[in-house]
């Protein structure tokens, strides 16, 4: 690590103390404290992590040092944030803390995608910043803010400062935010989360750049993470959160260590970790819940005068898969490389071609009315928690819906079931009448997973469902996943980024790109013994969560990067796929 | 197994929700306590009209004008003053309020109605139903809705009937394409394709789930429309569709005094005020209403 | 883009027949006899007879409207019944002031409207919020008429700062744009009030604070392009209601636009006026929702036209 | 007369709400261009200013044979149109044949039905009226088919204006936006929905005429503003007169008092009963009704611009009887007359106006009138197109108020009050005799009196007017409601009687005498 050159490090010097912070938000019933009585310091060059389980008051508290708690609901109730040089933030004037956002203390935000302003060129949102606080003449930004793109490594940075928000990945997003935030080469860094919605490849380039930045301009982080392998790679000192209370606070490597409370050492027990998951029982694979058979979606590209489609995006392209009861397949690919879409597919929410099986039952050129019952028999856990629940109904109806809706239960005896799902996904049954935007990421999610399994179903597709979720909670919910598996032989198609979660729940494991499989196999065949290039890279990028450990750099991506997109009538070149030992297929290295 | 509960657990009566409920959160209030009150005595005045009324509305009184001929100011014999023909304004006004609360309320909620249907479906749907139907709001925007009137006004007898479907039918217009637009964008949305998935049957996706993000801007347009519709039925009747001589509406006593305002100018202060508050009203208890609905603005420190 | 476009017009041809269509229609049945109206009150029932065979009028429906059509597509609007005058050359002669009322209009409409919608959006539930929403349902529900009036007496005849109605210099566009904005104003400040208060509640807002920017900044940068999008559909609205309130301001202020041809024709049936100003405010229209969903894609770049 | 002497020169500014329409001669028939065009042109015969005297005009002599069926005219020499060309014979003859060619559709070609040939003419057979000769360039006979009393005031008014072929053809259709004629203004500019300018006629044959070296037209003011513009001293004459709204205002401002001008005209406002409806078709009905309207209250409303009529003419007009009472106002009377007829306790039915003010409120208090005596009369409220619509079908208007399209005479002949609104030829599908009422021995009367041609016999064709129109008044197919009066105003500027700015003829206004007293 680069611990040395910060010569801090020999003895501190504390450029922010937060002392005694309460943060209150507003709720029907009166005041409900969210963060109580915390207290740190942030010492110069150093990186702390704010790690601890999903809506223990970590955004909140990262906020409250910005003086960006949403008006009027939330507010700080009591305590100092305190610059180096005395500087008091809690309950400053909207015109002192001006002065202090982006010149000393900038921030990252939990989400990338709705943090940039949509109608904006990603050029005008950066030298914004720098014309506003005088960092560079009017004449000087364009070229300052290239330059500030090629310190985030994004490629075609002269392209790129034309360009608007929605024309980027989410990758690049993620840079663009960094780059805004760095612009002005504050003292103070906080990153929400800034790795949470991107794939292992991706994370590892962040949070690569996050220490380089920090190496050349000394630059304090203040990062908030529920992902330990990223609290190993990046912290030097951890402070554990739970219920908007400190529960420990101590260096990484103590902490990993020797955790002293029982909620830490829960916490990195259940940290999982690549290679150490159990085998899993095999299921019998006589019957399949789920049956792909050469399955494509295209999206059509319209133009030309009389708007015909004139050139496809092959998102999803000749897949082909089985999931037997009780089994879980995982799909694991670049962002953008389709697994959604196949999840969507499944669900006949796209329009797709080639044949779906659902318990026997073939879904193509079904009517929606007929589609209805079979359907029930195969959910979804989307991807994005905030934005699969509707912002105006309470969580409570949310999840009683599908039984509303195919009937199977009302009065009472809804009521009874929804708040038993709500337990089994860790949810006080009290919360149900609160509205999403009342819970934090992670608590969305479990509400999402129990409206998936209000029906039932026979098949879920879990997209990146514990993406948010810290890692006890995550545990907790995998090992909930992995009990209705037993008991119902529910069959699961498990979309992420996280291999290492990947490793603890499946059986077998298909990697993506560019819309088809290149690699499928057991989950010991393809995360043991990789053998196509993209999985190697994919793994190498891995974090892992142990301080003392340096993870190998991660290999270069072989060739360019291909496009889905192809001219009408011109097909995509399928990858001849090779059987390298039963049941482990690598798609032709040529093709 | 319970996670992470900092709360405690509050009285689950607070936040059960019904009619009394919200009643009471409105009544609460003083805007909408206002608005209400507003609203409840107009339809008081227009129910009872004929009980409350001073004068007869239609009697030209000879003491109601000048010698010249000129209406008489507000005094406290006439508190609202006399029109042009001598006849009683507040009396007018009370009965003029049947014919303004059918025209702003019911035939503007009936083109609100039929804006929200045909915008959410062409949003929620797209495709050629969609421009189909989009291009057809266009039509009708374009559509000459005085000679509408006109034909109407020679072929049927007038009556408030028709005055308030040509109404209905000329004014859900601007809503079904603000709607459309912002329908559009709601449809993409990931938790309508949950919906889609659950297996909800369309309408109750686009009842419980889409209408319930349009509903301040139908407040909106609601509640403008009230103004202009009171309005709308005065040229209509002029033309000689809606209700006729001598039927008060506010709308028609503006407009048949509205040159005299110099003059006379309670003759056309009075009704632009009732107009006024009667959209008012409306809009402050939609807004109250929008906020006690809206999950984001609840609590209190 | 120019597919797009070429679509769009073609959609917008048929908009047009179909509103010639609709408005013919509605002529047909009218009960007022154009040849006599035109043949005065001494002439016989042969000389009515005469007149209406001139103008075509004892031909079945289609025939008529064929024919209309036809002499549409050579550019030929007719001739008036009752001003004896090419429609053509008398829209020609007006439409220039009613665009440039028009225009004026909608810059007095948009200016007013979104400043007093932006302020009430940021002093939300305020005292001055709770003025202005007033002043907006004032703006409403007053008769232009008599907005009209009442700003010649304050500003023409008691201030002079404006003349008495009339045409031709940018002091005598003032009032009218103004009595004309005052309505749009009222629309445009409550859509823009409740657009602007969900932008403040979006997440690149609080990104834009934590910039550091001033308030200012944030709300002329940030906030209102992103407030505007929506609005933006209501420019082809506005083009109608204006079409409907011209009327009554062109003739307050002597205004020589299409709003007071349109009306003396509606009061005497004069058909080919009114299927020309019909028309040709269709025109206006198509082409506002067309510019709407034209400038729309250009400030919200994630708009692409399909 | 003072005016005679006042010196040319200045200009004056006169407001209207609607365009012009037209001011072609043998089109223009409205209010607006009717005095227009009496400016523009010329016709054989014309009217003493602010009277309803016939004179000669570009006639300089006539003769009238013995049966009164030969009228020869001999014309002024030395008359130019405006394009400089000298005036003949030859032109008053195109122009008769344009004016009743069928192809002009002019509105007021039924007034030449009594010239021989029209009836070929109107027919579409002919091209020229076989009845008018040019015996030289400043003589031309026209022989009647039968003797005619009112072809003089025929020959005066508009359609009669003689007009230049050359550009006629020239302009064609255009020619009402063109127009060429020789009268005392000639017409310098037309900016079409704007103004019109006159300019003086430089080379006017009438010695002294006009006063004006220019007249502005502006057009599209609302008439409230534009007595605002007049109050201010920026307009001179509102076109429209003093709108309802603003009349007391200035009748009772000194400021303003000594410039309103009130004058008669040849106007009266009735209610048609249209007696092919029942239960019109019952005279006791039509009785009541005319013993149930109280006029007075209608005068008032109108703040007593007008006086109570009882019989169709008004008092101005040869043939009135000044000694006829009429059916007095009487509620009670006439709710016996109406159980009379059956109907103790009224019926119901529609009485149409047109919409502008301030006819609506008028049609209110007759409302109320006729609901005292029982009638329950629902108003129907109209554009003016549909309301004479609705008049000319048999069974559409049982009432009609006439306001707003009242019959205002084309000249001061009593005859002009008969035909098309009373006589049968009026009473038929499309027809101006909304009351349809039909009596073939009144008309064979009214032919009668029209024959004599005689200027001696003038008291007697009177009285036989007077016979016929108190005869109407028995069958009541009306109820005469008042005559009203018309109230104008001019700026202090402009000088002249105040006969010529009410002129009965010129109407609304004698343009060619005002003068301005900025050059006096
Ligand atoms: N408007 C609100 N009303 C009520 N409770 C709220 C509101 N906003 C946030 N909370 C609560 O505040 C707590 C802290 O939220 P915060 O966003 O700080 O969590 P977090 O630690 O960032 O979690 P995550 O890792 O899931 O993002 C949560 O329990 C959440 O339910
Ligand atoms: N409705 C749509 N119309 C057009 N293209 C789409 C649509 N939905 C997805 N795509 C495209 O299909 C491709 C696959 O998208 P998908 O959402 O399946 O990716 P993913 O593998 O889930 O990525 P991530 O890890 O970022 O969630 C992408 O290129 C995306 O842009
Ligand atoms: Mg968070
Ligand atoms: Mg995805
Ligand atoms: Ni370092």
């Amino acid at each position: 690590m680069t611990a040395e050159e910060n010569s801090g490090r020999a003895a501190p010097r504390p450029v922010l103390t937060v002392s005694g912070l309460s943060v209150q938000v507003a709720t029907p019933e009166g005041a409900k404290t969210v963060v109580e009585d915390l207290s740190f310091t942030l010492n110069h060059g150093e990186t702390l992590c704010l790690a601890g389980e999903s809506g223990s008051g970590k955004s909140m508290t990262a906020l409250a040092i910005m003086g960006l708690l949403p008006y009027p609901m939330a507010r700080i109730s009591a305590g100092s944030i305190r610059l180096a040089d005395g500087t008091e933030l809690a309950g400053a004037s909207e015109r002192a803390l001006r002065k202090v956002r982006a010149m000393r203390i900038s921030m990252i935000f939990q989400e990338p995608m709705t943090s940039l302003n949509p109608v904006m060129t990603i050029g005008r949102q950066l030298s914004e910043v720098l014309l506003e606080h005088k960092v560079c003449t009017r004449a000087e930004a364009p070229g300052r803010a290239l330059e500030l793109l090629r310190d985030v490594q994004i490629t075609e940075a002269e392209k790129r400062l034309g360009q608007y928000p929605h024309e980027l990945s989410g990758g690049m997003r993620q840079r663009v935010m960094i780059a805004i935030a760095l612009a002005c080469s504050p003292e103070i860094l906080i990153a929400d989360e800034p790795t949470t919605a991107l794939d292992v490849t991706v994370q590892a380039e962040v949070l690569e750049l996050i220490r380089a930045l920090q190496r050349e301009h000394g630059t304090t982080v203040l990062m908030i993470t529920h992902d330990m392998g990223v609290v190993a790679e990046m912290a030097d000192r951890v402070i554990v959160l739970r219920n908007g209370r400190q529960e420990e606070a101590a260096p990484v490597r103590t902490l990993f260590a020797a955790p002293e409370t029982p909620y830490a050492r829960e916490l990195l027990d259940a940290v999982p970790r690549i290679g150490e998951a159990p085998a899993r029982p095999a299921p019998d694979r006589v019957r399949h819940t789920v049956d792909v058979e050469d399955l494509s979606v295209r999206f059509p590209m319209r133009g030309g005068i009389l708007n015909r489609v004139t050139a496809q995006l092959h998102a999803v392209e000749g897949v082909d898969f089985r999931i037997a009861p009780g089994e879980t397949l995982a799909l694991v690919g670049e962002s953008g490389c389709g697994k959604s879409t196949i999840g969507k597919a499944l669900l006949s929410l796209v329009p797709w071609q080639g044949s779906i099986r659902i318990d026997g039952q073939q879904m193509a050129g079904l009517s929606p009315r007929a589609l209805k019952p079979i359907r029930r028999n195969v959910q979804m856990v989307f991807q994005d928690p905030g934005a699969s629940l509707d912002a105006r109904m309470t969580v409570g109806k949310q999840v009683a819906e599908p039984l509303v809706v195919h009937g199977l239960a009302s009065g009472s005896e809804l009521q009874d079931r929804v708040e038993w799902l709500f337990r089994r996904v860790g949810l006080p049954p009290d919360h149900m009448d609160r509205f999403p935007h009342e819970f934090s990421g992670g608590q969305r999610q479990r509400i999402c997973i129990a409206r998936a399994l209000a029906l039932r179903p026979k098949a879920i597709v879990a997209d990146e469902s514990v993406s948010a979720l810290d890692v006890s909670v995550q545990a907790r919910v995998l090992d909930l996943l992995r009990e209705l598996q037993e008991e119902e032989g529910l069959a699961y198609l498990f979309i992420s980024h996280d291999m290492a979660v990947i490793d603890q729940v499946a059986d077998r494991v298909a990697v993506m790109n560019l819309g088809q499989i290149v690699e499928t196999g057991s989950r010991d065949q393809v995360l043991r013994d990789p053998q196509h290039s993209y999985t190697r890279r994919l793994l190498s990028a891995v974090p892992i969560p142990d301080p003392t450990h340096l993870r190998p750099p991660v290999l270069p991506r072989e060739g360019p990067v291909g496009s889905p997109v192809r001219p009408l009538g011109e097909d995509v070149t399928r990858f001849a796929m090779q059987e390298i030992a039963p049941g482990h297929w690598v798609a032709d290295r040529a093709a | 197994m319970v996670m992470s509960d900092a709360t405690i657990a509050p009285p689950p009566v607070a936040r059960k929700r019904n009619a009394a409920w919200v009643l009471r959160e409105l009544l609460r209030r003083p805007r909408s306590a206002f608005g209400l009150t507003v609203i409840v005595l107009m339809v008081g005045a227009a129910v009872l009209a004929p009980w409350i009324m001073p004068y007869d509305p239609n009697d030209q009184m000879f003491d109601g004008l000048s010698l010249e001929g000129a209406p008489l100011p507000p005094s406290a014999k006439f508190w609202l003053g006399t029109d042009l023909l001598g006849r009683d304004l507040f009396s007018r006004l009370i009965l003029g309020t049947q014919t303004s609360l059918i025209i702003g309320v019911l035939a503007n909620g009936i083109a609100v109605v039929l804006g929200a249907t045909v915008g959410i479906t062409a949003g929620y749907f797209g495709g050629w139903i969609g421009g189909v139907l989009m291009r057809f709001t266009d039509l009708m925007m374009a559509f000459p809705a005085l000679l509408l009137a006109i034909v109407l006004a020679a072929i049927f007898k007038p009556s408030l009937l028709i005055v308030a479907l040509v109404i209905a039918m000329v004014n859900w217009v601007q809503m079904a394409r603000v709607l459309y637009t912002e329908t559009r964008s709601l449809a993409q949305r990931e938790f309508i394709d949950v919906q889609r998935a659950i297996g909800s049957s369309t309408w109750r996706i686009l009842g419980r789930h889409i209408f319930p993000h349009l509903v301040y801007s139908i407040i909106v347009f609601g509640t403008l429309g009230i103004s202009t519709t009171v309005l709308l039925e005065a040229t209509l009747s002029y033309l000689g569709v809606g209700v006729q001589p001598p039927t008060p509406s506010w709308g028609n006593i503006i407009f048949e005094n509205q040159t005299y305002f110099a003059n006379a100018p309670w003759l056309v202060f009075f009704p632009g005020l009732a107009i006024v508050l009667l959209a008012l009203s409306f809009n402050l208890l939609g807004d109250v209403l929008r906020d006690t609905l809206d999950p984001k603005l609840k609590g209190r420190h | 883009m120019w597919a797009y476009l070429i679509r769009r017009i073609g959609e917008s041809l048929l908009i047009l027949l179909g509103i010639s269509l609709v408005t013919f229609v509605l002529l047909y049945l009218v009960p007022a006899d154009p040849a006599r109206q035109i043949a005065g009150r001494s002439a016989t029932a042969e000389t009515v007879a005469n007149i209406r065979a001139q103008l075509g009028l004892d031909q079945p429906f289609h025939i008529q409207y064929i024919r209309y059509l036809g002499n549409l597509l050579h550019g030929d609007l007719g001739r008036s019944y009752l001003q004896r005058t090419e429609v053509a050359e008398l829209i020609e002669a007006r439409m220039p002031a009613t665009l440039l009322l028009m225009l004026a209009a909608i810059v007095v409409e948009l200016i007013l409207g979104l400043t007093i919608g932006a302020v009430a959006a940021l002093k939300r539930n305020s005292a001055l919020d709770q003025t202005l929403m007033v002043f907006s349902f004032v703006t409403i529900s007053a008769p232009q008429f008599v907005v009209g009036i009442l700003l010649l007496y304050v500003f023409a005849v008691q201030l002079q700062w404006f003349p008495i109605g009339g045409y031709g210099t940018f002091a005598h566009l003032v009032l009218p744009a103004v009595t004309i904005g005052l309505l749009g104003t009222g629309w445009y400040s409550r859509m823009m009030r409740s657009s602007m208060i969900d932008v403040l509640a979006q997440d690149y807002v609080r990104t834009a604070r934590a910039k550091g920017l001033g308030r200012l900044r944030i709300i002329l940068r940030h906030v209102a392009p992103n407030a505007i999008l929506p609005i933006i559909a209501m420019i082809g609205i506005d083009i109608g209601l204006f079409m409907s309130g011209i009327v009554v301001v062109e003739s307050v202020f002597g205004w020589p636009g299409i709003g007071q041809l349109a009306w003396q024709a509606i009061q005497r049936i004069d058909i080919p006026i009114i299927m020309g100003v019909t028309l040709v405010s269709a025109c206006f229209i198509v082409l506002g929702n067309l510019i709407a969903d034209l400038v729309a894609p250009l400030v919200d770049p994630r708009i692409k036209l399909k | 007369q003072d005016f005679t002497e006042a010196k040319q020169g200045g200009s004056m500014i006169v407001t209207y709400k609607d365009d012009v329409s037209t001011l072609d001669p043998a089109i223009g028939y409205d209010w607006q261009n009717w005095s227009m065009i009496k400016s523009l042109f010329d016709g054989l015969m014309d009217y003493e200013p602010g009277t309803t005297e016939l004179k000669k005009d570009l006639a300089e002599d006539y003769t009238i044979s013995e049966d009164g069926k030969t009228f020869t005219f001999k014309l002024r020499e030395g008359v130019k149109f405006h394009n400089g060309r000298e005036l003949t014979a030859e032109d008053v003859k195109y122009s008769l044949d344009r004016v009743t060619n069928p192809e002009t559709q002019s509105p007021g070609a039924g007034f030449f039905g009594s010239i021989e040939g029209y009836d070929a003419m109107a027919a579409g057979e002919a091209d020229s009226l076989s009845g008018v000769t040019v015996i030289d360039p400043y003589t031309i006979e026209i022989k009647l088919s039968r003797p005619d009393a009112t072809f003089l005031h025929v020959m005066a008014i508009n359609f009669s204006s003689v007009v230049p072929k050359e550009a006629v053809e020239e302009w064609g259709q255009d020619f009402g936006k063109h127009p060429v004629g020789s009268g005392a203004f000639k017409l310098a500019d037309w900016t079409l929905g704007q103004s019109l300018t006159f300019e003086r006629n430089e080379d006017y044959w009438h010695e002294g005429v006009p006063k004006l070296d220019q007249i502005t037209f502006e057009i599209g003011l609302e008439p409230i503003v534009a007595l605002l513009r007049l109050q201010q001293g920026q307009a001179d004459i509102p076109g429209d007169g003093i709108p309802p709204a603003k009349f007391l205002e200035v009748t009772e401002d000194p400021a303003f008092a000594d410039f309103v001008i009130e004058g008669g005209q040849l106007h009266t406002g009735y209610i048609t009963m249209n007696v092919k409806m029942p239960p019109f078709d019952d005279v006791k009905v039509r009785q009541a009704v005319n013993m149930a309207i109280n006029k007075d209250r209608a005068v008032r409303i109108i703040n007593g611009r007008a006086v109570p009529a009882n019989q169709p003419l008004p008092p101005t007009m040869p043939g009135y009887a000044p000694d006829y009472e009429g059916y007095a106002y009487d509620p009670e009377a006439a709710k016996a007359l109406l159980a009379e007829a059956g109907f103790p306790d009224g019926f119901e039915t529609e009485l149409f106006v047109y919409n502008t003010d301030p006819n609506p409120r008028i049609a209110q208090s007759f409302q109320q009138d006729l609901a005292a005596i029982g009638i329950d009369a629902e108003i129907r409220n109209l554009a003016q197109a549909n309301v004479i619509a609705a008049g000319g079908e048999p069974d559409q208007a049982p009432m009609i108020w006439s306001g707003g399209m009242a019959w205002i005479a084309d000249f001061p002949d009593p005859s002009n009050f008969y035909g098309p609104i009373l006589g049968c030829d009026g009473a038929v599908q499309g027809g101006w005799n909304w009351s349809w009422y039909c009596n073939e021995e009144l008309d064979a009367k009214a032919v009668e009196a029209d024959a004599m041609t005689d200027p001696a016999m003038a008291e007697e064709r009177e009285a036989k007017w007077r016979e016929i129109y108190l005869a109407i008044m028995e069958d009541a197919p009306w109820v005469p409601v008042f005559n009203e009066q018309r109230y104008t105003m001019r700026s202090a500027k402009l000088g002249g009687p105040d006969a010529i700015f009410v002129d009965p003829v010129h109407v609304p206004v004698n343009y060619d005498y005002v003068f301005s007293n900025d050059v006096q």
